[in-house]
């Protein structure tokens, strides 16, 4: 079980995921048969085989790098291609905590999807709890089943609508799911809310968190919550950012004006030296020279560009005109943050509500 | 060959129904929050509310709603909390159309009914007939005047003198019924603001509560409404973020620092329920896990899953080890009673702290999570060696800039793979069907995360620009 | 004009903000028979006039201080008592600059409210522009109407029902107000759209902002806006966050590393004392002891306690159970921020929209 | 005695029409933006939407929407942007109920018309003939595969060859036929996608622009889009809050760092509208202010308004007076015509600085307005002494921290009220009626402010913090 637990060599039929880049994590099977092919290098999974998962190897040719990581819920949701039906972890990770979702629970998810919330939520559960999933469409049925197959994890997944035909699964335990907390990831939440009751435990508080990109349906589903008893709705958004750490360089203005001084003073010396030129040889223009061969006065353009020249100043406090590496020693530097130049600014809109158990005093 | 340490023995059942011996969670209607141990004959003062026995919610699945009824009793009751109500209220939210949505949602409006039904009972019956009245005269709010003292003809002395008369459970609902008759502008308010008024009423005198169960969410709030510095202000959604980036599971291995008084301890005993270990480092003598008292996990299993060690026993293990000398059983029997007991709690601690440092000394943890005020630049380069390969190492901070400058440290850090810096904020809406909008205040603060996870570079061909390479490469071989 | 422009010296009938404290910036007009009474003390009038503005002054007693501010809109609308229905800095700076409402806009504002919006529409358009507001609310236009000349701006305000009665002025330039900016901050502005076309500049591109708290009106909005020939339809929420600088103890591990050893040593070292004494006097349990009188008893308790005794440390690199000011340069500090503890998460949307001009050739 | 500096003369109208010498902002289809010199005779290449004559564009309003035609000409057309669709569309939006909001919604659905309507003329009919197909088959998006490659059975190069055959304005919209009879999944699409799987087409396709009037907003978007380094990354929402926190308005006099390329100046000279003065400080021997080549102020209104100083001129300024030897009538006449020219560059170039230099040591600005990445604490330290009593010093940076170093100071000055440091976002929505949602993506970054306000502390009895303290009293006196 490479997703669930935990796993220190890598083995013949073990996944892997192959950290390329941070935006290129590719999943692998070990197959001492097989190689891996990246844009760094060729990677046969021999030499993988006896490695600690976490390493970083070596390719064939010797001058590329990956890493070899263990495969767990989290990294799976970034190697899949960005697809906007993924519930990415800030929000799979709240609704697992706000729920209450542990080892032990008992959750339903309709739909299945990219699978990747699935993934987190079997993780969770597990050893003691158990995890029902739904899925219209077929294709993407039998992907997810054989990816859980594969993937070893315990899930009970059903091609299905549940919005027509609800959640009961009459060849599991009589039907009985008696779950405890439900997930909704569907276009129509509130069609699938009155088939709840035949499937969730009476006998104890159940949480349900239904995920809508549009507010329009939050306000369908609201309704319908109300409608079917559910107490405790409240709506919240998942607002994740992600902030890189940088360096931004310490300008002083002290510095500044030393500059703007030493700017000046070679300014000074040019015209200081230009005049003591023309005084010993006159300029170009001037009538003591106005006689001259153009041979002369050529000579002189060049020996007076010769003999006023400044030499190029060393102060140079913030490196302008030079490439400076962030973070070069021979500077200041102020640590700063910055965010993505794109953020991901909406996701969906999280409705939860609670159903009270019926007393049984 | 799978490594998954399962203790399929020592799984914690979540309890459903409230048992003696439980901590629980008391919400009062203001969303005052308290925590209870519900022991034979013990009781709870709710201050305003009055005293109520614990007994009286024995047996009542956890999410029940009670009533504190005279004589310390409570009587289970049908909870009417609906979701989230902005107590600000802009007056730019028409009405004009509120009939038209609520005509076309499924609550019926019985535009005749005023006349005809009878006079409602319950509270919930109350808002009902609120909802029935005929509010086509108040197509807009322009009529109405803000909901302030100067329209709310009843007094706060006449308010007291009606507690005083009225008995036990009637006192909220009188004052209510009072309320209403006695508004000056409640017929000219829209049904909105009348509902809204009367929620804001109820939660004032009605003597409800709820009985949570105490999970490690309901602990967090707990405490961030109690005093928010001793959680590290961490919010809810950045202590859920922290579990799943932590990858925290049944079985694990972890290494933790927690000064959270125990909170994120919990929360990991939660996930884990019964399965695995905790390595927990503190700065003094003991740790604080101070929530953990409030929590529902037994002794034993706080005993069986957690090592804690000061930080100079886990950076200094070998000179920290404690040297017991063992007394035979002849010498044993020679000893006064006080004294033997002395030499058994020696030797306790002394296999304790001994075991605790072995199982330090192993490293390789399946995650380190910390959550401290210490400087994390300096704190993380003497921990990452600890951490197993492909594993997780997540880092709380109250504030961004620790974690802006140990970001940039593990940038430059060969052991260390995709440093990220998270912040989660959950942003709560008003849920009232047509009138949906972000709530006009929230909790700021909440914390971020720095995340990574811990790998081994290749030992020759790379650069060397990690710090500790050179014992790590000797770690390796 | 104390609101718009500037001014220098404080006289005689001049608007002055007291500022007290920071939710405490009092309006007074300067009469130099009265006094401004605050928690700070009693200052009179005439101590203010001939000062300058931003001067700090003293109480008569000389022991409290308030600064004397120039009224400026932005500052007005933080001496507002808080209520929901004031448009707050972020968004009224966003919708100014959004709508490109500069000196010689025409402008456009339904409900007048609490007026601090049109404070700073009047000083933005001025001196060439043109601001008309209207209010519903008879109490607040004439509480609106007393305050623009309390304050010496130029505004045509109008106690009107917009959305019944549209926005003509017949006594104003035959009606023609040839607005180019507008800005609807009512209950359903969608209700007042259908009356701008009569008043709005046929000749130049207008824009619109609708103000409103809730997402269905926005909906209704939006769709009254396309009725009637907007386009560019935008709709934004201004999450304006403040931040404030704090300094958090540098506390490093190597220093609690230190800080255990030294309560280690010093543990080892009452031990150490303990033994030595014991072995000189014999502790109260042993039986060298055992016969010794109470009196004799008790003497050797205080003795153990005297001379077993370790001098309290003076290593406490984190001032522990000491009373630390943020800052204290005895210690590392690290500079931080922090958000306020209740974020004003919410104002409104903001729906903009544009209304071409008819083009003429 | 009121000091307005007013100056009506001064006024520079907004203009309404395109005309000869205005700079205007082209914005593309797909959002991309160019800035056009309208000039007798010129033109502009927009890649592949071919080149037009300016000339064509002059005399129309400004936010006109014009179409590329054939040689060089365009025709104005009516505008058909409704406004924000989001290009990521997550699946999970439900279309069961599209046609009962449509039915509420002001958009009447004729389900009968399909057959009886003429064939569709403009793009405007087709999308309106889109809308009225019956859509009753897809009632759920289940049926619909994700739109991609593979389901668009037009390949890129049988749009090249369409592209060849077709001609100028026809291109767009014969493209646009070709895609929906190809499209092989576009009957089973829901209007919804329908109508954005056009719009996504028209705006690749069709050659249209609009001209708008270039605006400090606009010339910011510009920025934004083509370099946002050189505006410091500052988003439109932090420019509107800098100029309403700095009470920016006609005749203010403000002392000013800029780098973001001038586009801060022309926000402030479009505030202002030529009544006011603005000292400009720099950094180098000539100010960076190019953004306003671009920008429609004249010269000479440039020339009168703004005076700008290197720093060691504005900090030392007695010693970098230009010292200028004036020639008698005479003397001049002697000299040679280059000469001559020299003299008076040099001439102009002192009483230019001197004249800066006097207008700098006045001090008393009405408002201190810096974006540099400069480190503001020291620079502020020097700044503040300039600024007038109650008036507002705000300091954007594209980084918080430096701003936070900056705030710690300012709170322990006594020269400083109210430190503040602000973070603005507008965070934009999908503005479908019924399909509302937050964009779910948005620009990232954008800046800070730190806002204070300058203010003279009673020179005895308050313990001396601020370091300027003396120097300030001195100048009080």
């Amino acid at each position: 079980m490479p997703f669930i637990g935990y796993k220190t060599l890598i083995e013949e039929g073990d996944i892997v995921l192959a950290f390329i880049g941070r935006d290129a994590i590719k999943p692998i099977r070990i197959n001492s048969e097989e190689t891996l092919n990246t844009r760094y290098g060729v990677f046969p999974h021999k030499s993988m085989i006896g490695k600690r998962y976490g390493s970083q190897i070596t390719s064939m040719k010797g001058y590329g790098f990956i890493h070899l990581l263990q495969p767990t819920p989290e990294l799976w949701t970034l190697s899949l291609p960005h697809r906007t039906q993924i519930v990415y972890t800030p929000d799979s990770s709240y609704i697992t905590q706000r729920l209450g979702i542990t080892n032990g629970s008992r959750v339903i998810e309709a739909g299945t999807g990219s699978a990747s919330f699935s993934h987190s939520l079997a993780r969770t559960v597990h050893p003691h709890g158990q995890l029902f999933t739904y899925e219209f469409h077929e294709s993407r049925f039998l992907e997810a089943k054989k990816e859980f197959e594969e993937h070893d994890i315990d899930v009970v997944i059903n091609h299905r609508d549940v919005c027509k035909n609800g959640f009961e699964i009459t060849n599991y335990d009589g039907g009985y799911l008696n779950a405890d907390s439900i997930f909704l990831d569907l276009p129509a939440p509130w069609e699938a809310i009155p088939h709840l009751p035949k499937v969730i435990n009476k006998n104890e508080k159940v949480g349900i968190c239904c995920f809508s990109p549009c507010i329009e349906q939050v306000d369908k589903t609201v309704k319908a919550l109300i409608e079917h008893g559910w107490t405790s709705i409240e709506m919240v958004e998942i607002q994740g950012r992600r902030w890189e750490a940088r360096q931004s360089m310490k300008r002083d203005v002290d510095d500044a004006i030393l500059r703007l001084k030493d700017v000046k003073r070679r300014k000074l010396e040019g015209i200081e030296r230009k005049r003591k030129f023309y005084a010993d040889n006159g300029d170009n223009n001037s009538k003591e020279t106005e006689n001259d061969s153009n041979d002369v006065r050529e000579k002189r353009k060049l020996d007076e560009k010769e003999q006023t020249k400044v030499e190029k100043t060393e102060f140079n406090p913030f490196g302008r005109g030079m490439r400076v590496l962030e973070g070069d020693p021979k500077y200041n530097w102020l640590k700063v943050s910055k965010n993505e130049a794109e953020l991901k600014s909406h996701t969906s809109y999280l409705t939860f509500a609670f159903k009270e158990a019926v007393a049984n005093l | 060959m799978s490594e998954i340490k399962q203790d399929q023995d020592q799984f914690i059942v979540k309890p459903t129904l409230i048992q003696y011996g439980h901590h629980v969670l008391i919400k009062l209607p203001s969303s005052g929050l308290k925590v209870a141990h519900v022991t034979e004959g013990g009781s709870i003062n709710l201050g305003k509310f009055g005293t109520f026995d614990l007994s009286g919610i024995v047996g009542f699945p956890f999410g029940q709603t009670f009533e504190v009824l005279d004589e310390r009793k409570v009587r289970a009751v049908k909870s009417t909390t609906y979701g989230n109500v902005d107590t600000l209220e802009p007056e730019d939210i028409p009405t004009a159309d509120a009939n038209a949505d609520a005509a076309a949602s499924d609550v019926v409006m019985d535009e005749t009914s005023k006349e005809n039904t009878p006079e409602p009972k319950t509270l919930g019956e109350k808002i009902d007939y609120l909802k029935r009245l005929d509010v086509k005269s108040s197509e807009t709010n322009r009529d109405l005047l803000d909901i302030g003292a100067g329209s709310q003809a009843l007094t706060m002395e006449e308010i007291e003198t009606l507690k005083k008369t009225s008995k036990g459970a009637n006192i909220g609902e009188a004052i209510i019924d009072k309320l209403i008759k006695s508004h000056a502008n409640f017929n000219k308010k829209t049904i909105h603001s009348q509902e809204k008024y009367l929620k804001r009423k109820q939660q004032k005198f009605l003597r409800r509560f709820t009985v949570e169960y105490l999970g490690s969410s309901q602990l967090l709030q707990y405490y961030l409404e109690k005093e928010a510095s001793k959680v590290l202000d961490m919010s809810e959604e950045t202590l859920g973020l922290l579990l799943s980036l932590g990858n925290i599971q049944s079985g694990g291995r972890y290494l933790v620092i927690d000064e959270t008084s125990g909170v994120l301890i919990a929360a990991l005993l939660e996930r884990m329920r019964g399965s695995g270990e905790i390595v927990l480092l503190h700065e003094n003598e003991h740790p604080n896990i101070s929530a953990l008292d409030h929590s529902n996990f037994p002794i034993e299993i706080r005993q069986k899953m957690i090592d804690s060690l000061n930080l100079l026993q886990f950076f200094e293990p070998e000179s920290e080890r404690v040297e017991f000398q063992e007394y035979s059983t002849e010498e044993l029997k020679e000893l006064k009673s006080n004294k033997r007991t002395h030499y058994h709690r020696r030797k306790q601690n002394a296999i304790d702290t001994n075991k605790a440092i072995d199982n330090a000394i192993k490293g390789d943890f399946d995650a380190l999570i910390v959550a401290t005020t210490l400087y994390t630049p300096t704190l993380m380069k003497r921990l990452i060696e600890s951490v197993g390969g492909s594993r997780p190492i997540i880092i709380y901070s109250q504030f961004k800039e620790p974690l802006i400058e140990t970001q940039l440290d593990f940038m430059n850090d060969l052991r260390i793979l995709t440093p990220a810096l998270h912040e989660s904020k959950a942003r709560p809406y008003q849920t009232i069907p047509g009138r949906l909008h972000p709530m006009m205040t929230m909790r700021g603060g909440g914390g971020y995360l720095l995340s990574a996870l811990r790998v081994y570079p290749v030992e020759e061909g790379v650069t060397a620009v990690g710090r500790g390479l050179k014992k790590k490469q000797k770690f390796e071989k």
